[in-house]
């Protein structure tokens, strides 16, 4: 077992990791920025260090203060948290290199999944359906036309490094394709400083369903089954949930074997993420997976009752997965809601400032998850997201209602939260009924 | 807008009964004459003498010791020198060396005055500031977190 | 900026007034000579005007009338007379009866002023001060609750 | 199903009344005193009413002035929560004769159940195992010398009408149970008005277990496991776990299925606890049972998932249970800690208060139900119990860190909580290992 981690992360995922390890009995090190120094959090760690001003690429960004904020306080391990360093290669290696274990899987599988390409020929290796397309990237714009022709419209560009929705652009004819070839390779080359794309076939009206594995250093790998992210507002997740809810079990079965086989492929460790499309007819689709934690793990914890946190921490520390497939129980019904620092009613502009008004939600299936407190102050250096609400139930009806009650019950002021915008969506017939896909918000709200 | 040190007893009498009574704001006409007080509500950031708040993260050293924002004059008119980054302080460039700077050298904003080891890259720390040494606030080999005082230096 | 050491006796005398009474603000104005006092509230029910508390809960008339302590002297120099008990009010003894009383009726601390009906027993309400009805503030039939004020009265 | 219902208590059980009930659908009428008109969990019900003062006797227990807000907002039914007039056959009679669903066992019930003689006598009838003791009641101290001497001492002398210890002696010999019978007596007559007593054997260092049991009025009957209440400060309820962590599955299901037999014996409806003495031989004995719902009760449903107020109001609505007992899993370890305002320091003094420092804990594993908020005050009018903080872990163990590091987390200042005093409780080696009784806190701290 670990005996004292540092946490390279800030808000309600440095908290949730401190928590885990708080249970496990590890010691903890939170580092944070000047303009977080004042959240509670840090207090529940054993020792905290100021590593930098409020800005990220000073502080949260910056791999040699972190590195150096682990040499002095005498830390075995960094838990990068999501975001941040969480799925950067370069800072994976640096922690080796240093001898310091980095929480999460091993600079190769890294490699392995992190490149789109690699990973989805990882993919077909491993006999996991992945998404029609090139075998490898599109070098010019005749290729990909050829590619079109062979696979048919609409087709998808996107960028080896992409991610949030830059360098993609879908093309439903040769003219688009031309143009959305070039727009998507000049986007990519600014954004991540590396134009390579690829060409796929286009999924219309998917929902995106994720499966959550976890590997251990042992040769064990388990799947907590499928999480639902098809609630999404410009490529940004708003609300999750698992199951799946249109997934009948035998597909389920097959999807979260899926995510396993390739998983095992990568000689992966820790916790995974294996991401699919699911086209109308329940056909599923790899299109990527991250090598990190999610920002919705818990709803994968609340069916399950494993805390994923916790297996991280001890695969880390060398422990192998004690537990079998069989002893994972999808038990009922879990929603997520992310709660954003932002203005629905003004496009969802960033609302940063003081909290003087707070008062969570409680109760029977409720959970929340967040670093605030009245009298906080939300920066606007940081993500806008700053509390989510998950709940489960037995039914996914008296999970929505559960949701309702505990989001009118959440009262956050004088800054605006995206708290109205998950409750118009609650109460939308089609989310009701289940019956929407990764368009669904762009088009409806 | 106070006429004379009598106004200023007033006033001072009267934010006095300010605070004892919870009063945020005190408005007060006289024909031409005004006066409106306000106070900051009575919350926490007011500074209560209260037990139960959350207490300031312990630094890395242990102490109780805040960060401060860059070199600043604090009430002694002497100003910090903080650390610029994280990692292990040492006042000579070796063991066998002397000191960078002892209480009483003049330093000038170039002038080197320790080291600090981040990812065994040895960093020169300058003073940034003019004056004289006037406390050393860290030990040789002590960790250190960003923006940690590490000189108080008096200007000149 | 006040004149004198009077003023600043006023004003704390002022204040002890306020605080019992749960007051959070003050005006007066005596032609050029004006006072405002504002205390920070006690918690949320004072009503800070500050739009993201929690509103009073819906009182069961659905206004947002608060609930006053007793009979009490509010701006208007007016008197309360509040439910004591929670109910329907009556303002006749039947359908058919003169009202018990109208506005500009002179009531005694005996003089019943209504009935409130709870659990079908039909209470006969007090006036419990002396004084002309100036308002009545429910209407017949109505469901009060208790400390709702139901009539204001006008001190003789 | 109900469509509005009255909830005739207050602070955080009449907020987890009113969260049953919007998740339900069922609109709320809060009735509240003065002194608790600031409390936001009023603004979550549909309407609220100003009953009376501060005084209890004026507004909560304070029959007319409830009956007459149930009639003037037309509320068709009233939850009474626990305490307050929750047991009062009186209220629920009046409700029974006003036309008003009174949320709990028929009339009948209650009468048979609350009166421990009775109670007793339908457990024989019901093949419950009893404490050894007196058939009916012991009007003279030779009659229960006699019957001391029959079934060996140590016995304990009781009154009819007794609870949380009041009209309660023990005796080990034949002079002190003169003087205790004497001393009950009057201490029942001078409590309750009724000096009626009876005579058992006394259980020496037993646990106090009680199972949760269900009841439709369609001849249904169900019970969510049980909990174990040892933990108790002069016998008032600290800490409470379900399960039981010394009961073996066999000795389980016999003890739920004892207390199935005296429900169905006494004709019950709704929520109801038996509960039981557990010996150190593992014999269980029948000693009372609760008419209402408990304090307690969110441990039966963290580990069988079942939301029990959503069942007394379904019940009440005239539905019948329709989930079998084999769909109520016993899952994992749940354990609940009372939060209560008073000062451990200083023998549990009430601290009533303002709260200006608020932060409940959250994450895994962990539920809140209070009222509470920063800014609230506590009025010293009534009871000292201000919050609960439940866990859920897959064992017992992860349960009691789970705990650890949400009391550690839970801040109210700058009033004294019970908070220091469970954590000491939990970090207490027997209280670890589970080897307690009733005594335990009383002998220890």
């Amino acid at each position: 077992m670990l005996s004292r981690v540092l946490v390279a992360n800030r808000g309600e995922i440095a908290l949730r990791v401190i928590r885990a390890c708080r249970e496990l009995g590890i010691e903890t090190v939170a580092v944070h920025s000047k303009a977080d120094s004042a959240f509670p959090y840090l207090d529940l760690a054993d020792e905290t260090v100021c590593i930098g001003p409020a800005d990220c690429a000073q502080s949260y960004l910056n791999i040699p203060r972190i590195i150096s904020a682990a040499e002095v306080t005498d830390a075995e391990a960094i838990h990068p948290g999501y975001g941040f360093l969480a799925e950067n290669i370069e800072f994976a290696q640096i922690c080796r290199d240093c001898g310091i274990l980095f929480i999460g899987p091993s600079v190769e599988a890294m490699q392995l999944l992190s490149d789109k390409v690699e990973a989805r020929k990882a993919a077909m290796r491993a006999k996991v359906p992945v998404v029609p397309g090139s075998e490898g990237t599109m070098d010019s714009v005749e290729e990909a036309l050829k590619l079109a022709e062979k696979i048919g419209y609409p087709v998808i560009v996107k960028a080896v490094a992409g991610g949030g929705g830059r360098g993609m652009r879908v093309a439903h004819n040769d003219i688009s394709l031309r143009n959305g070839y070039t727009a998507a390779k000049a986007e990519a080359q600014a954004a991540f400083g590396n134009g390579t794309v690829y060409l796929e076939k286009f999924i219309e009206e998917p929902r995106h369903v994720e499966v959550q594995v976890m590997a251990d250093n042992h040769g064990h790998a388990v799947h907590f089954y499928e999480r639902d992210c098809s609630v999404q507002r410009r490529h940004q997740k708003m609300i999750e949930e698992s199951p799946c809810p249109v997934l009948d079990q035998e597909t389920r079965i097959k999807l979260c074997d899926a995510a396993l086989r390739l998983i095992r492929e990568a000689k992966y460790s820790s916790a995974a993420t294996v991401e699919f499309l699911l086209d109308k007819n329940k056909n599923y689709y790899f299109i990527e997976a991250n090598t990190r934690i999610q920002v919705e793990h818990p709803v994968s914890e609340m069916v399950t009752g494993q805390d994923l946190i916790k297996w991280q921490l001890k695969i880390a520390g060398g422990q192998a997965i004690d537990i079998t497939q069989d002893d994972i129980k999808l038990n009922g019904v879990a929603i997520e809601c992310r709660i954003n620092a932002e203005d629905p009613s003004n496009n969802f502009a960033p609302c940063p400032g003081p909290i003087d008004q707070y008062m969570p939600p409680g109760g029977f299936g409720v959970r929340v998850d967040t670093h605030l407190h009245q009298g906080a102050k939300i920066s606007p250096h940081y993500d806008s997201m700053i509390a989510k609400v998950i709940v489960h139930q037995p039914t996914r009806k008296e999970a929505i209602a559960t949701m309702q009650r505990a989001l009118r019950e959440f009262k956050i002021g004088p800054i605006k939260t995206t708290i109205p915008a998950c409750q118009d969506i609650l109460s939308h017939n089609l989310f009701v009924k289940g019956e929407i896909d990764t368009g669904f918000i762009d088009r409806t709200f | 807008m106070p006429k004379d040190n009598q106004d200023i007893k007033q006033i001072k009498e009267l934010i006095e009964i300010m605070k004892e009574n919870d009063l945020v704001e005190v408005n007060i006409e006289h024909g031409d004459n005004k006066l409106c007080l306000k106070r900051a509500s009575a919350h926490a950031m007011t500074g209560m003498p209260f037990m139960g708040m959350p207490m300031p993260p312990q630094s890395i050293n242990g102490s109780a010791q805040g960060v401060s924002d860059s070199a600043s004059a604090a009430d002694d008119g002497l100003i910090d020198i903080p650390s610029p980054i994280v990692g292990t302080f040492y006042e000579a460039p070796s063991p066998d060396s002397n000191h960078y700077v002892e209480i009483g050298t003049h330093v000038s904003p170039s002038s080197v005055v320790c080291i600090i080891e981040a990812m065994k890259v040895m960093n020169e720390i300058k003073a940034e500031v003019s004056g004289t040494i006037a406390r050393i606030l860290v030990s040789n080999g002590q960790a250190v977190e960003f923006g940690q005082p590490l000189f108080k230096v008096k200007p000149n």
